[in-house]
């Protein structure tokens, strides 16, 4: 009978808080959308997965591990306390993503064309914009917001997940699941998001621009930018160089062609691994108490805000661009300079094919594009570098 | 706010630069395109000597044959 | 001379104790199971090897690391040391394994014939049976076994190698190594175990019974089966959501077909490597102090009392479900309950052709068999529920 | 112990009545099979993005022998 | 203006010391003899990355993580310090690499001509001789080296990376950055170094040696050997058994047929993953405090005559066992004793092409390269028993 | 270090005493060359349980039409 009280007691039923019960009907949510909708699922499926473990009352994933005065393990703790800690509240998790998306990068469109990396700073316009924007919300009282945690908010709006992880990990644990979420929900959303202001902010004869094809760019060159960027990082933002310096290393590995099964492992393997724990680990920090409140909407607006400020600012930057040259860019791969890889890249593409049906831009928003990861990071640096 | 996306842009502008000067001085001294040579490293060296292995192996039966 | 007699003072002859001895010949006599009889080979090689570096007296495989004050590394552990706890202490590794397993294993069968699950069921008595005999041997004054021992060997029962290793890790660390090699050793054991009891508790006709052909099952199904049975734990057994959550997760990860690169990593990369340290960190559990005494005696008695009251019940329970249902079933494939996937599913489809030779019962002993695996999990949950 | 084998039993009582439910109601339901994509998801979007790039890059190249 | 201020105080440009810069600058060497030269390049591409990571002042990567007192991380750690204190302060990496190696080891040359072993012997001769020299230049006063260092530079001599890394954590962990570049540079130089030495103690003649085609050699063997070796190690010299016990486990999953999947994944995804992050961490040790001193250049000095001698004692040690034997041995293979798998056999195999273009030594030499891996780490394991 | 150098010489003498033993104990008594079986091992079970189902799967549906 004793038995019987302690395993009903024990039940997930009898614990259950109306925050968990939510917050694993969130999780579902994510998962649904993940393989429904194939909303970003490489991340959205494990990170909805972790949001429904850790809601699990009694499951004790989050559980700290209990040490005796010899320091052996006493009582072991949960799965995802030892994923978040070792991987994420470290920092080490995104920083071998990063490495991995360097691996998997081809920065020819953007060596052929480097004025594109302007089109990759416009686009975190709307990082900053979204700073000001949650301070102000503090002050007006509807919120409350740090200013690092507006910082970590404004990263969003950069499109770039791990990022944000990483920024969010060093200034605003608190806010890292909401803000993750928020991440990759509008990553996933870009063809929905962006096609709107791309079109209310061009006219029919300027998506219609037809641009040179890309020259070719050489292997040498390929292997030079990283060690330049990162070279220039060292001199002159040194807080982006966790970031950018994995970047740099996975896209010299890649490029330099001596190291094909390195490269290949941090392609595959090893981005993998990470990604799966990345996700669980996320999702570990969607507790009820840490989601369920008026912050989490402030992030999921300020969040799409300084996506779409970041849209138009790519797209209004090249308009601006094309006053003061006569090589002439179509504004529409502007857009693509909030990152998002390769999706944004290949929504201006598919609107560019709407304006005009021989007009192909894909390879030409790949150089903003991928600018924009670079721009994105370095907008991480200063932040850190500000409030770190 | 201003000065953090001015930072940006100068960074991102002293990245245009250093870019260019790059690409020209490349195109310019490195004329000979080196061939994207799939070298496969010290990695391959093993399948390299096993592919040795095997040649030299064959030989020496088809000797023993002889 | 002083240093050669340091040699010869580290030499192995020198500090080598009978112990020791014997267990590097057990370590030795695994690696020959192993590979000469292919014994479960992925687990019983890396054991082996495990065992055998653990006993070589002076190596320090398992010597735990000494700090300075400022917690610098004074002088480093030994490579089992780090590998055991962090692996397996933590219950990582048992977990992560249950995740890859989950990408390997498809439901469709259980899920063409949801009735098998209670096969999956009854061949989990011998778990409890067992561990009713630990305490009994206890009271008797034969062994000396805790209830916490007495539960984690009644899960060699399940003939469940990951979740034997999670529920000792928990309960009875001290047993571990004995546990697993027991656990690991019977599933190895199935075709020469199991056969001689299903024949015994079943007439020839029985063994002809020719099942209907299962319906196919759509790939929504599959995907909705994996959550169900999440909710499912989260609402009436908690302590079981670690192992069934990580297996519902890596299912769900092959199953929803949007995250091919993550599942493919689970089921190789991250399932291999988790599997070579998993291997070596239980290896490391061999002690001679640990292993050579009669508790493992008592181990491995009871460990088979388990396996085969479990196959006699899935026996039995197919037979009982025969009385009550039109639909019947073949009672061999109630043998397949005690998961060892796939092997006793193959058993059950062996010694079916022998009675029918057109009677291939393979696909529906997989149902039971991936049952058994959940039934494993279940049980594990309760016993830590209680016990935890 | 009985009262363990009992859980046990309940549990996957409950997990058999579940999902034959869920099962009648896909099959009622969601008559369409939904036919299995092998949906490459966003990791092979680089590789679709490579593709496509490969595909316009050709077009390009073809149109500028004209 | 105070955000400029701090801006500019975090920048690398106000913050970078001289010997900073000049440590990028060596770490942008290493990158190119990698990618250039072909030299090691996975191993030095990694070590020249975490090497100009590791100096850009401001960035953090070697920062040590603050705890509050609740166990809690302030204020995480930099991604070189996890790596270094996780993979390399442990050993754990370079056992790991050994493993990988094991795997990837072919013993049948060796086993087809175990006197081949005498060779792998006589090479590490280079190694004791480098102890004496280091010695001798400390009480000279030009170096300031302890018994510890000296063995660990010596190691140098042994031509093998993951042996010097492991044995320099465990005696010097102070030059470990400069004795692991010494080692990949000499063994990258392999082609440079020795042939000038084969050719000044060797005949033509004595060169163009034609040898015995090797007998084939079982799977049943291959199976034993490693067993046995490992046997041996645990009887005479358990401080090797670390590295040769990883080894041994390595081969023995290659050889025994039964875990391919296992043996693959120890040859390709986690070795690859452990390079990568071995190389990093390795290259973290590259600070200009370390690494710009006299000592170094003692190192690398040390290094090459220790390489030099290997070689040397190698080929000569063949011209030996030709005077004993009737059975003549071409004592060009003498100089792949060095290890340096599998650059020296080729070495040798090419500078025997060059004396008679008909002599294939490729095989032959084959089998004192794998000794030569073997060598070293007994010699390793005599070190860290003196000193250790 | 002479004792150093010596302790390896000695190591490894003993490894080729014993490796020759063996090699010569392999040859004698394991007489039948164990072929080169390439067996899957536990992890290509499950691989080998698939083509089991797919054949059982087959036969059952060519028997099906009959
Ligand atoms: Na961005
Ligand atoms: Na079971
Ligand atoms: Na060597």
């Amino acid at each position: 009978m004793e038995s019987l009280l302690q395993l009903f007691r024990d039940s997930g039923l009898y614990q259950l808080e109306a925050g968990q019960f939510v917050m694993i009907l969130v999780g579902l949510l994510l998962v649904f959308l993940a393989i429904r909708k194939k909303f970003e699922p490489l991340l959205l499926l494990p990170i909805g997965m972790g949001a429904i473990l850790v809601n699990i009352p009694g499951a004790g994933f989050l559980a700290q591990p209990v040490y005796d005065a010899a320091g052996h393990i006493e009582s072991p703790g949960g799965i995802l306390y030892y994923i978040y800690e070792a991987g994420i509240a470290t920092g080490m998790f995104p920083l071998v993503i990063f490495m991995g998306v360097g691996a998997l990068t081809d920065f020819g469109p953007l060596l052929a064309n480097p004025r594109t990396l302007f089109l990759g700073a416009a686009a975190q316009f709307g990082i900053f914009t979204t700073v000001i924007g949650a301070i102000l919300l503090t002050q007006m009282g509807m919120m409350d917001f740090t200013l690092a945690d507006a910082a970590a908010i404004g990263i969003i709006g950069g499109a770039d997940g791990p990022t944000a992880i990483f920024v969010s990990s060093r200034l605003a644990p608190d806010l890292l699941g909401a803000i993750a979420v928020a991440a990759y929900s509008y990553m996933a959303l870009v063809p929905l998001i962006q096609p709107p202001i791309m079109k209310a902010l061009t006219t029919v004869e300027e998506r219609k621009i037809r641009m040179e094809q890309l020259r070719p760019v050489s292997q040498r060159e390929k292997i030079i930018f990283p060690l330049s960027l990162l070279v220039l990082v060292a001199l002159f933002l040194p807080t982006a160089a966790p970031l950018l310096g994995m970047f740099c290393f996975g896209n010299l590995m890649k490029e330099s062609g001596v190291v094909e099964r390195l490269s290949d492992t941090a392609q595959n393997a090893l981005i993998n691994i990470t990604t799966i724990f990345l996700g669980l680990g996320v999702g570990s920090k969607l507790s009820s108490d840490a989601f369920l409140n008026v912050e989490t909407l402030g992030i999921l607006v300020l969040g799409i805000v300084a996506f779409g400020i970041g849209t138009a600012s790519g797209v209004l930057m090249a308009k601006l661009m094309n006053r003061f040259s006569s090589m002439q860019i179509n504004p529409l791969i502007g857009a693509a300079g909030v990152s998002a890889v390769p999706m944004a890249a290949r929504v201006a593409n598919k609107v560019g094919l709407e304006a005009n049906s021989q007009n192909f831009l894909l390879m030409h928003a790949m150089g903003p594009n991928v600018a924009g990861v670079i721009g994105s990071a370095v907008a991480a640096g200063v932040m850190i570098s500000y409030l770190g | 706010m201003l000065l953090g996306m001015g930072t940006v842009f100068v960074f991102l502008t002293l990245l245009v630069i250093v870019t260019s000067i790059m690409s020209s001085l490349v195109q310019k001294y490195g004329a000979v395109q080196p061939a994207v040579l799939k070298t496969p490293g010290a990695a391959g060296q093993l399948d390299e000597a096993t592919l040795l292995a095997v040649i030299s192996a064959a030989i020496h039966a088809h000797r023993s044959k002889q």
